[in-house]
């Protein structure tokens, strides 16, 4: 790879986005299919260049597919691509680059135990030595975070990164390789608002410069917030192409699912009982002596929904790890339906279940499922010990392909099939699957982590729904989430964690956006103080 | 009628430089001189010993020779079911009527080169590595060490033994690094016991300037200048004689010890090594082995009594 | 007493080299994602190849270059097996090893008819020690007169360059291209590929490195260490180079100090035998002999952290699943 | 282009597939072979006849499988649970060196009925014992299980040597054995069970232990697919993190998937030392724990295809073995490179020929179906 050219100075001698000029992407009749799945048919997409186009589309609907294609790290069956007007040939992702695309895909491109340098120079050395390469690629780093407001940290290791982070990295790394026309596979679905404003913000500075950018995202308001067209996909085609300013979220999202969709659930006022959960000074301190949560108390009761908006990696994840038994309590406690834990007695989840206390973890695939079990396997995850799927020495197979069978009936988990391995499962399909398991139990205590991220809004309207109901059914329920939308619309009271404080708290209804992002921040005035 | 031997090598492999060699060139011999060809097994672990002897049995093979004393719970099983085949075991006793059992005295063979081991050494400190730490090896080891002490009561008797897997037959690197270590101790004549490792031991003598002693067949050749002799232990005589017995006619079952005086064991002395034996030496041991012959001196066998006390 | 142990480190370089040279093998393999349990087969078919070149011609450096293109080939193979059709990399080393280990052998018998032996090799044709300048001179000198001359000088040729290869390969992986693309790869191969490198094309060439290095290893221990090729003479050094990569936790400089460390309890057991212990007497010879194997698990167990392999070794590289 | 994505029927994937591949690896003998003037034909049918032509040669074979079975099964259980083992060859010697000791102790005093479960229990547990130890270094101190295991085949070596040389050699042996056992110690071989029927059956090596191959391949996947133990073994195995969020301890499952893996190793032990030999001696694991590994993932790490693959293995071995009596111009070596090729091909090259004959298989059929398209 030659050095990295600035890009501007092609951009500045080039009207941007005039109406004749040829489109900077022109897709046609793109196939794909992997073995019997069609997962493109004959797709076509055009993207005016030096805009923003959004792709939208239910889960599995091919939209990963068809931009992976396009970057080529698949090869489609079928089809031509032309790249500013020119037929291109895109046979691997060398030739993508070097026709200037680039791209930041759903699941980061990084490698973990590299620094941001060294990642953002693999593929785009300077020569065969590295120290040359890593001056040069410092001070290109500089100039980019000068130039798009991208700031990270040249030396910190990728995998030690926040996620907001990382995805800089990712177009960091997409900018230093010169590409023109920027692919964006779901970035949002891990950053906080204000890292999606940032974000956007950059997109738009990018844009002003000329470059093209394809993003794709579940969330209609970020489409109507940044794009200048969207195309929606569904079930591997493309049916419908639109210009931003004469759609609206509702179309999109009939186009999308095929049918009607409530972008925001109304629930009844909540009917809080007893105190399920009291959580006092609970202290958790990591191996390198980080206090990841620092002295946290608050209390769930009954038939409510508790809400932690923070932006991640503030100990919200380790709080749920704490309270689900998984990690050890450093000191402090907390007491859950008059049973006291503390630093000196060991938990563990299996103890909690027995407790009632379901947990839905953050990442699924990490933790909440195991990818090449059966659908039917992965549903009994953590209560594969219940008298009702093993007797002494046996599991019951037949109970327990009953018992998923009726999960996925009622969460309506498709392709409803209790053998089909877990990974063959969309990540929508995926979630409803831990849902359907951790709800089903009727907990007293449920403790939720991103329950819809990475879902499409047909899944999200569902998932929501289903919590809603076992507030009303008289769970406990703490919910954490980085979606402030989705806080703000489930959530009864608002607790916001930075730096593993709860530094404030909000009941919904006073709750809005601004409001959370200042205390996310720790920027906020005192308000209601630590709640106790 | 002519007769249609048979022989089943063990696991060292009828390559092994050393004792199924040995037996190997006994039957090349035997078949050179009579035109009588033979069949031959090489086992590749405890269980085809029986398969083998027995598949040899059934074809009518006889005599049929089985080498090392691994092979004895087989012969003795196959032995059995074949009464009118005739077997030889090298190495240990089967008591059957139809078995002809070879076994050497090493000792006494050993007890020779340990002599002049020690004759040769001017730091009055030689060398001895073994294959394995086994009972065979330990009488080797045996005999050695009486004949070094024999003719230097202060004499240091230095042994290192291979490893515990059988790769300790066949590991020159350890070989070698076994008898650098001898040499950096003021070792300067070392005996190997233990088939391909001996490779390496002479190899790292010759580099070292030291000397060093062959076992089973004459290996002088090895390392003309550096082999200050070999102990010679005829298990070629033991293969060719079974053959050759019962191709004349004369064969006979039951247990024949050869030692010093059946010419069983011996050392060698040919134009690669004459240099380095001097007269003194060749006399001081052809008295010793004349003496043993006689009975008037007596080597303690390792296998009398399971231990080294003499 | 002291210079026993001057000979004990001594013959920790000579005993180390192989591993030393192997092990670095091992770790382009590994760190390309590709689990190489073959080391073995192929350091024993650099042997053969080496030690029969070596015989026919009388060269070291033909020998050399014989055994390291044997090796490589036989990378190539397993790369082939490996990355190309995605084959389980443990089964393809150990057919490997298999092959070899009857294969030359069988070539052995047919060219040198001597039982799968080669010919002794004369010194000519094999790297033998090299005195350096000024040894003899001062070898009676107190303390750096030892040390120059018996620890430094006096080691053959691939030993200096095994010494030399592990601030190589540190170099390689850490301060070139190339090494970083290597890392790259074996942690997370689908990064490397969006970064428009080919996949296979680099850890074929990490398979490359891996076979060189496994030929000079080969090599030492037929025509340096040794003076012939004797059948399965690697005698599981390539396992114990495979289990120093790992304890060295895939870094040169901790993995060269694992083979080290392996070398010296080695040279300890092999003077320790025969020595009696006070009051208890005589150690039996097998507990020395498996002194070396219980100190590693030892140490391994005591100060070791918790080794992690790179993340995406040991798995073929699948894009469409 | 890429044709219609074309229905493959499994036959060609489970019988076609590897038949195509282990035909490779004997057509690259073959060239071996032809070499030294050895009729590659012939010599394929001596393997094929003298591994399944008549009883004794089953008899081997069967009873090479059974030691394949048990050392493949122990793999691919500790596989399961994401853990190398390459320890089997420790823990087959340390379980035979159980049963032997057991044997040696009991069979004076007690019947063969009390005898057969002790030794199968002893062998058990010595081999898990010499699992356990890595297992425990690997889960609670963060040893790496591929060192240790390593480290302890040595130290079993040793171990062995050690005993058979000092402790348990019969007195005034030259052969480091101990004595033979009393009958009531010995497994009976096949051709007396047989017997006992009244069926006329050539003896061989093959003995009861065949049985308890069997049965442990029906337990090893019962235990592996329908017991809560196997399901926490495949989850931790698959995903530790997981693992952990569904509260299974991954350090209890480790020793628990390895002390199973020892266990079935020891087995080695009761058809070697208990059926065959009948006494305890040195090395009567022969490589089998190694070999274990390759037939564990050529059969993918499932029962059936490590019964698939032990017999080929025992194939091998048996019928390589014939080849080397059979023609004197094949040396055990060449043998020893034929199983070389056999693994290569048909393991690491496994999925070579995958897309050619798949492939192939369309086209043969397609070209069967479209004279029919063409008159319709
Ligand atoms: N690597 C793959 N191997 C096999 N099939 C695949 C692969 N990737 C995608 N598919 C198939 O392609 C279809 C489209 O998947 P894709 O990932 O493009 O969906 P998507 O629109 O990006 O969904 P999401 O919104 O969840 O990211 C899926 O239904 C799936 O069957
Ligand atoms: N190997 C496969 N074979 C067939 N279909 C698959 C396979 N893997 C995934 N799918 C299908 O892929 C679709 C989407 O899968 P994918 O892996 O893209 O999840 P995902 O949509 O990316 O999840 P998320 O968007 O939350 O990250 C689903 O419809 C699923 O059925
Ligand atoms: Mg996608
Ligand atoms: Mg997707």
């Amino acid at each position: 790879m030659s050095d990295p050219r600035p890009r501007q100075q092609d951009g500045a001698d080039r009207p941007a986005s005039e109406a004749q000029s040829p489109p900077a992407i022109e897709l046609r009749d793109i196939d794909k299919s992997f073995g019997p799945v069609r997962a493109n048919k004959n797709v076509c997409l055009s993207v005016r260049p030096g805009a923003i186009h959004g792709i939208i589309g239910e889960n599995g609907a091919g939209k990963s597919t068809l931009m992976s294609i396009l970057y080529g790290f698949y090869e489609a069956d079928r089809g031509e691509i032309l790249i500013g007007g020119k037929q291109t040939r895109i046979r691997s992702s060398r030739d993508a680059i070097a026709a200037g695309i680039g791209m930041v895909h759903q699941h980061f491109m990084l490698v973990d135990n590299m620094s941001v340098v060294e990642n953002i120079m693999l593929g785009a050395e300077s020569g065969a030595i590295l120290t040359s390469s890593v001056a040069a690629a410092r001070a290109e780093l500089e100039r980019l975070e000068r130039d798009y407001n991208l700031d990270v940290d040249p030396d910190a290791l990728a995998g030690e990164l926040p996620v907001g982070q990382q995805q800089r990295v990712e177009i960091l790394k997409a900018l230093y390789r010169g590409a023109e026309i920027l692919i964006l596979d779901e970035p949002t679905g891990v950053l906080t608002p204000q890292e999606t404003e940032q974000l956007f913000r950059i997109l738009d500075s990018l844009r002003k410069q000329g470059v093209t950018i394809v993003l794709i995202t579940h969330k209609l308001r970020e489409i109507m917030a940044v794009t200048d067209d969207v195309s929606v996909m569904r079930g591997g085609e493309m049916i419908a192409h639109r210009s931003t300013a004469e759609t609206s979220k509702e179309e999109l999202a009939e186009l999308m699912v095929g049918r009607k969709v409530l972008l925001s659930i109304d629930k009844q006022a909540p009917q809080a009982g007893a105190t399920v959960l009291a959580v006092e000074d609970l202290s958790f301190v990591d191996r390198a002596g980080v206090p990841r949560v620092d002295k946290v108390s608050f209390a769930v009761r009954a038939g409510e929904i508790v809400g932690i908006a923070g932006v991640s990696g503030n100990g919200q994840s380790e709080l749920l790890e704490l309270l689900s038994g998984i990690k050890p309590i450093t000191s402090g406690g907390f007491s859950l339906m008059g049973e006291r834990f503390s630093a000196g007695r060991s938990l563990d989840p299996a103890a909690m279940r027995d407790l009632k206390v379901a947990h839905v973890p953050e990442d699924r695939l990490r933790s909440g499922l195991v990818r090449t079990f059966a659908a039917e396997e992965s549903a009994i995850l953590g209560y594969h010990r219940d008298p009702a799927y093993t007797g002494r020495i046996f599991m019951d197979r037949d109970a327990i392909q009953q018992d998923c069978a009726r999960k996925m009936a009622d969460f309506d988990v498709r392709p409803q099939n209790p053998n089909l391995k877990t990974a063959n499962f969309s990540g929508g399909n995926q979630q409803k699957l831990v849902l359907a398991r951790e709800i089903s139990r009727d907990p007293r205590l449920l403790l939720v982590g991103q329950p819809t991220r990475g879902v499409d809004i047909g899944a999200i309207e569902f998932i929501h729904r289903n919590i809603v109901s076992m507030r009303d059914a008289g769970s406990a329920v703490l919910l954490v989430s980085v979606e402030l939308d989705e806080i703000m619309s489930l959530s009864d009271r608002i607790l916001v964690m930075f730096e593993g404080r709860i530094v404030g708290e909000v009941p919904a209804h006073e709750a809005n956006e601004r409001l959370l992002g200042l205390m996310m921040a720790n920027a906020a005035p005192e308000r209601s103080g630590v709640a106790g | 009628a002519e007769i249609d031997p048979a022989v089943v090598f063990d696991m060292g492999g009828k390559f092994d430089k050393s004792f199924n060699e040995g037996v190997f060139n006994g039957v090349e011999k035997f078949k050179k001189e009579t035109g009588i060809s033979y069949r031959e097994f090489e086992v590749t672990n405890e269980t085809q010993r029986e398969q083998a002897l027995r598949r040899m049995a059934q074809r009518g093979a006889d005599p049929v020779v089985g080498v090392g004393f691994a092979q004895a719970p087989a012969i003795e099983k196959v032995a059995k079911e074949f009464p009118d085949t005739r077997f030889a075991i090298i190495d240990a006793v089967v008591d059957l009527p139809n078995v002809r059992s070879v076994v050497f005295k090493e000792h006494e063979g050993s007890f020779l080169v340990g002599m002049i081991a020690a004759l040769k050494s001017e730091s009055g400190k030689v060398g001895f590595v073994g294959g394995m730490d086994i009972p065979l090896i330990r009488k080797f080891a045996c005999g050695y060490e009486q004949g070094a002490k024999h003719v230097n009561g202060s004499a240091e008797v230095l042994q290192n033994m291979t490893g515990t897997t059988p790769a300790a037959w066949n590991d020159p690197t350890r070989g070698s690094e076994l008898a650098k270590s001898q040499f950096g101790r003021g070792v300067d004549v070392v005996y190997a016991a233990a088939g391909g490792t001996g490779i390496g031991v002479y190899q790292t003598a010759k580099d070292s300037g030291k000397l060093a002693i062959g076992v089973d067949s004459n290996q002088n050749h090895l390392q003309p200048g550096t082999m200050l002799t070999s102990m010679l232990k005829r298990v070629d005589v033991a293969a060719y004689n079974a053959f050759k017995d019962a191709n004349d006619g004369n064969w006979s079952a039951g247990i024949q010890v050869l030692g010093l005086a059946e010419d069983g064991v011996g050392w060698a002395l040919d134009e690669n090594n004459k240099d380095l034996i001097s007269a003194d030496i060749m006399a001081a041991v052809e008295a010793a082995s004349a003496d043993i012959v006689a009975g008037k001196l007596s080597v303690h066998d390792y296998m009398s009594d399971n231990s080294c006390t003499y | 007493m002291l210079f026993n142990l001057l000979l004990s480190v001594d013959a920790t370089f000579r005993v180390a080299t192989p591993l030393i040279l192997c092990a670095m093998a091992g770790l382009f393999s590994e760190r390309s994602g590709v689990v190489d349990i073959g080391l073995e087969g192929k350091m024993l078919a650099a042997a053969f190849a080496a030690a029969a070149v070596a015989a026919v011609t009388g060269s070291a450096w033909l020998a050399l270059a014989a055994g390291m293109a044997v090796s490589v080939g036989l990378a190539l193979l397993h790369g082939f097996a490996c990355i190309t059709h995605r084959g389980d990399q443990v089964v393809s080393g150990v057919a490997i090893n298999i092959l070899v280990s009857g294969l030359t052998v069988v070539l052995g018998i047919a060219w040198f008819a001597r039982g799968g032996q080669t010919p002794s090799v004369s010194n000519e044709a094999r790297f033998t020690p090299i005195t350096w300048p000024g040894a003899e001179a001062v070898a009676d000198v107190p303390i750096i007169g030892p040390l120059y001359s018996e620890l430094l000088s006096g080691h053959n040729l691939l030993v200096y360059v095994a010494f030399l290869i592990v601030p190589l390969t540190w170099w390689v992986v850490y301060r070139t291209r190339f090494g970083l693309r290597l890392r790259a790869v074996g942690e997370n191969p689908n990064a490397v590929d969006t970064a428009g490198i080919s996949v296979s094309g680099l850890r074929y060439r990490a398979m490359i490195c891996c076979g060189l290095l496994c030929g000079i290893a080969g090599t030492y221990l037929s025509i340096a260490q040794n003076a012939a090729f004797v059948r399965d003479m690697t005698a599981g050094q390539g396992y114990i180079a495979l289990a120093a990569m790992i304890f060295g936790k895939w870094r040169p400089v901790p993995a060269m100090l694992a083979c080290l460390m392996f070398g010296f309890l080695d040279a300890i057991a092999i003077r320790l035998q025969g020595v009696e212990v006070p009051v208890i007497g005589p150690i039996p010879v097998q507990l020395i002999q498996a002194l070396p194997y219980v100190l590693t698990v030892v140490l391994l167990a005591g100060f070791i952290g918790r080794a992690v392999a790179p993340k995406a070794s040991g798995i073929p590289y699948v894009k469409e699943r | 282009m890429a044709a219609a994505p074309g229905k493959i029927p499994r036959w060609v994937d489970v019988a076609l597939i590897p038949l195509v591949n282990i035909a490779l690896a004997f057509l690259v003998s073959g060239v071996i072979l032809w070499t030294i003037d050895v009729n590659p034909l012939t010599a394929l049918e001596t393997i094929l006849f003298g591994a399944f032509g008549y009883d004794e040669a089953i008899g081997y074979t069967l009873y090479y499988t059974t030691n394949f079975v048990f050392t493949g099964l122990a793999v691919a259980v500790a596989f399961h649970a994401g853990l190398f083992n390459i320890g089997g060859e420790g823990q087959a010697y340390i379980g035979g060196l159980g049963v032997g000791l057991g044997i040696l102790l009991m069979d004076s005093s007690l019947p063969f009925l009390l005898i057969l479960p002790i030794s199968i229990l002893l062998s058990a547990a010595f081999g898990a014992a010499w699992a356990a130890i890595p297992a425990y270094l690997q889960a609670y101190r963060g040893s790496h299980i591929v060192i240790t295991t390593i480290m302890f085949n040595f130290i079993a070596s040793a171990l062995m040597v050690y005993l058979m040389v000092n402790v348990l050699i019969q007195p005034g042996s030259m052969s480091p054995e101990s004595r033979e056992f009393a009958p009531q110690g010995q497994l009976p071989f096949m051709h007396e069970v047989f017997g006992w029927f009244g069926l006329e059956v050539t003896r061989s090596p093959l003995n009861l232990s065949v049985v308890w191959a069997a049965i442990c391949c029906v337990l090893v996947w019962a235990f592996i697919w329908r017991t809560r133990w196997g399901y926490e073994i495949r989850t931790v195995g698959a995903n530790e993190t997981a693992g952990v969020y569904a509260g299974i301890d991954p350090r209890r499952v480790i020793v628990l998937a390895m002390c199973v893996s020892g266990a079935l190793a020891g087995f080695v032990g009761i058809n070697e030392v208990m059926g065959v030999h009948h006494r305890l001696l040195l090395n009567f694991t022969a490589g089998y724990g190694f070999t274990g590994i390759a037939v564990s993932l050529m059969g993918r790490n499932h029962p059936i295809g490590i019964v698939l693959a032990s017999l080929l293995f025992g194939m091998l071995y048996q019928g390589g073995a014939e080849l080397a009596f059979e023609e004197p111009k094949v040396t055990r070596e060449l043998v020893v490179t034929i199983q070389g090729l056999v693994i290569l091909f048909s393991g690491a090259l496994a999925y070579m020929m995958k897309r050619p004959i798949e492939r192939a298989y369309l086209r043969i059929a397609g070209g069967f179906q479209r004279p029919a398209e063409q008159e319709g």
